[in-house]
């Protein structure tokens, strides 16, 4: 009966370590936020589930031919699954709204001060004793702001690795809970009457200018910022396969067949990286509070440049469309419509707010290349 | 680095950051705005697809009119 | 004209040996099966289809840089691609009836025995002069009496790559050859009275139960055999996505997109292990004979134990439903289903016989992981 | 290893297989029992569903009824 | 501000060549005849776009971990793209037309004399000073005239993949004017009496024909010429798959998730190849005109085969038939038919043009299996 | 190798080539004509089935369009 014995010592009860039982707690309170309180549960679900996966003591699903392994090196460290992602995205998204009103990018571009106002925090931490964040570090952090999850990813996979299980987690974390965080910013900084601003009707848009705008974004990134073209041009590329008609078939394969296999290997891969070696530590607890300044700021600063636009504008702006600027698509969009009908029931602000959001999108994946060009 | 020069740094990126989004993004405005003017609308499109859609779509219009008075007899009786 | 004498020097005609020709006719009789007979013919054709691609003199399908080296390769070498089909399966399998009767996981376990009793016969074949079996090729071979295609092929292309062919095909078409194999051992074990039982209508399951059950069954297999977690983590995986309800994508994603996909593949690249070399053995009769043998004693282990659980119930229990435990979804239960059927024609048992049926899907999955853990 | 020592382990993998088969199975018995006493019933839910349902699923049995007519309609017209 | 310095030295502006503007050139074009001119789009929207990704400075999408460098050496360098699509092809295809009246696989016999004829002419070519192409140049370039996608990429990528994207692009923009390329030499080669020949209604073709067709095609491919069995066996199995009516899933996912996933990453990875280096060259003057006359003399071998044919069964062909062995399905199949309904307004020969068309098919992979045992 | 030698070998890949095309769909011209000799035709199969698609098709991919549609139209005017 010593084969009872051997199937013992290699049970999980013989060889748990209190730190796995911790992470593997990690993980459920992640499935609980999925699949209860329906936080992001298409990424938070396999996240969840990864993190208990990779800390099952004996199991080596982490360790090179486990699945987790593979998972991981084909998929993030390549840079491959958050580029899918973001094609499927861009398969997803109308630009419709950010065309008949193109000054909305100007919301999109303020409300990335999120990300470079947490990145000077985060190397201002340091003071603290106990963190040592590098900029590279500071930086995949400051992503956070960016409301953005495949960006955040493929940053914090080129800049700190060893940090992207918690800026992943904490990304969209905090994009799942824009419902709560912005509205208290949004009344904050604007007035009743601010928020009770009616928007003229958007211009039809046709077809043409839809063609072209993925290719005019794709132009602009080529001249001026070459290290974002990986993500903004499988983003582009996702968006002309929608707009262009002639490929449905491909369109229809980017944002439904491989944006959903590529979200559970994303899911599981990002979980494989929740190990108690990385994640419990004291930089876990910076990075958690640095994201929800990063989300805050972002915000604030991007409705601060809808009330000067609105000013600016004569009032035909409502301010509270910047709270729109930090992408978490379609969530933001979302939030600034009930906010704007609490003060005024015939407002509605959800069109007008999609502008600025996918606006956001670009902000920060434009963001993430100046920090890949910059720091990386 | 000493955390003086990595806040200098810091800060440097956070004005060369900011800059370049809305360089980038304020280029993109221009470039859709000077784009709308040179598009014109779909308006003729828009009039055509009606006529196009029954050879596409070959509805039997004997089946969609079965199908409306369904719809309508439900309606009437909820 | 010397090119055509290259090409006749290239041709297969040219090049044939009478073993290929022979693989060849086992890929075309395993065809036959899948198209004609409609035996597994998800599974067999692929592997047939395969068996031809991999024995094609000078084709070069299977060496490296040929198409059938990567799939196996990258697919099943890895791991990976039954892996996948288990989240799959996971996805496909509704657990309620046997959340609703949870004693049914008996049967489960009981149908093992035609795993381990196998093991110890692929041993003690070794007394014959030819058969050289090691306990990690009998432990492959063994588990054939699982009934669970991507199980065995996981176990045998741990424990005994070059084995695998065989076993897949094995395991596939026993599993086909239920409805032949199972009922005279099932008529053989109980009498008439005891086959007409009619059993009490399951209790409606909760939402909450169906959703935590995954997690339960993960979590005692990471307390006390981690090394089937790779197996019954993919599983749980794909049965939480099914339960939760909230990523219904996802869900949909696993059970057909990517199961399909990996389904062809999976196919080709075990038909590529089909090859005279490995096939061509007094190795593969003896698995061929070892996983009957293994069918029978699972299904009648089964049995037994059910008759057992019957008397001790007072008779409530219908033991037809052990043969069910040897998994062989949704197979084995339709054919206890249609026994059940000729002795009482009242006696609809389908719904009931899907709890030893699921129960013995996960025993195999334990099981393998036993055998990895002590023999791997 | 000779063929007398191979039987007993594998003799021994047998017992050992079994009783951990049966050990892991029948835990599960034991947790999935004691979650059904923990879990209430989905009938407050299940009652809840059909007045639910119309706004998500839409399709009344009155709407499906005046389809099916339809449908049989345009099957005899045609 | 030496940080806009430095993100002012990395954009695209600062680093531009003229080639590489050129190269970009090149791929908006490919995106405009594919979303305008609406030339097959589905490989020149990827393959323009990636195109233009390839050649943007200074951002490594085609350097060693970028995605580009990741799709190529994955999907086309293994060859294994092109089989995919192979099979995916194969799953779509109806052989019933070929069935009824096999004589047509003679006009898709006689139709890849375009691809002969054009390696010599590529050879001949060499005369010229500047051209120096190899007698696998030559093979890949001739291809071409096979008018069949994968066919091309697949022979390209193992004889001469410095070729690659300058042959892919010729052979889908010449398939994709068929419409125009055709016509006059039909017209010019046959006479109006003949284009009016109507034929015979085809017998209707039995399930356990078609089922057993691709299995028949692979064993003379197996018995004939095995270097085509990469590509003709996943064609088959693709269309076996369809034919046996036990798969349906498999074959869905071939033909729809499968291929069109493939599809976007085949073009991008094509595009990938659209460099200055290798694209910007007297050569690729070269190949773009041989691939024109390759699809002539294709198409007017074919009509010639077709007229002895017509008249050997007095006039019981029409010889425009011929024009549809050059594959470029189903599109040369439709040109027939209009150019058959022009003579005669009652003369339908889609239908009959369906069988000469898959048969080109054929022809050409047999053709690429030829040029790779002799030249490979 | 001069360009003589190509083009003799090129005019010996021409001639190669176009016969074993030939030989190989000549053979399955061949094949496939034997074939049709062995084939019964599906001509039960092709009575059956007309009687056969009710109950498995059942619905006419057009006419599910022409429903879809019908309560596409029904939600949108709630
Ligand atoms: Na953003
Ligand atoms: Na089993
Ligand atoms: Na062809």
């Amino acid at each position: 009966m010593e084969g009872l014995l051997t199937l013992w010592h290699d049970t999980g009860i013989y060889h748990f370590e209190w730190k796995q039982l911790v992470m593997m707690a990690v993980g459920a309170v992640l499935l609980y936020l999925a699949i209860v309180r329906k936080f992001e549960p298409l990424l938070l679900l396999p996240i969840g589930f990864g993190a208990i996966l990779a800390n099952i003591p004996n199991a080596g699903l982490n360790d090179e031919g486990g699945l987790l392994y593979y998972v991981y090196h084909i998929g993030i460290d390549s840079g491959v699954f958050p580029l899918l992602i973001f094609m499927g995205v861009g398969a997803m998204t109308d630009f419709g709204a950010l065309i008949a009103n193109p000054k909305m990018l100007f919301l999109g571009a303020a409300a990335q001060f999120g990300i470079f106002a947490t990145l000077f925090g985060a190397i201002a931490l340091n003071v603290i004793p106990g963190f040592e964040f590098t900029l590279q570090d500071a930086s995949a952090i400051a992503i956070i702001g960016g409301a953005d999850g495949p960006t955040a990813i493929f940053l914090a996979s080129k800049l700190a690795p060893h940090l992207l299980g918690a800026i992943a987690v904490a990304a969209y974390s905090y994009m799942a809970l824009v419902p709560l965080i912005q509205p208290p910013i949004m009344k904050a900084l604007t007035t009743k009457e601010e928020r009770a601003i009616k928007m003229e009707q958007l211009r039809p848009v046709s077809k043409r200018e839809k063609i072209l705008f993925p290719l005019l974004v794709l132009g602009a990134c080529i001249m001026l910022l070459p290290a974002a073209t990986p993500l903004v041009g499988m983003f582009c590329l996702g968006n002309l396969m929608r707009e262009s008609g002639v490929v449905d078939r491909l369109s229809h394969a980017a944002q439904s067949e491989i944006i959903n296999a590529v979200t559970i290997f994303l899911g599981l891969a990002v979980g494989s990286k929740l190990s108690a070696e990385y994640f419990l530590t004291l930089e876990t607890l910076g990075i958690l509070v640095l994201g929800a300044v990063a989300f805050a700021i972002g915000t604030g600063s991007g409705v601060i440049m809808a009330k000067i636009m609105s000013r600016m504008s004569g009032g035909k702006i409502n301010p509270l469309l910047g709270a729109a600027g930090v992408s978490a698509v379609p969530m933001a969009a979302r939030v600034v419509n009930k906010v704007g009908l609490e003060a005024n029931p015939q407002n509605f602000l959800l069109m007008h707010a999609m502008g600025p959001n996918v606006a956001g999108v670009l902000g920060s994946a434009v963001a993430a290349g100046v920090l890949l060009a910059l720091v990386g | 680095m000493d955390i003086t020069a990595l806040l200098l740094e810091a800060g440097n990126l956070m004005l060369v950051g900011m800059i370049s989004v809305f360089l980038f993004l304020g280029l993109l405005v221009i470039v859709v705005q000077t784009m709308a003017k040179y598009c014109p609308a779909d308006i003729p499109a828009a009039a055509k697809k009606p006529a196009a859609q029954p050879t596409n779509n070959t509805l039997n219009p004997k089946l969609i009119a079965a199908i409306t008075s369904a719809v309508q007899q439900y309606r009437d009786n909820k």
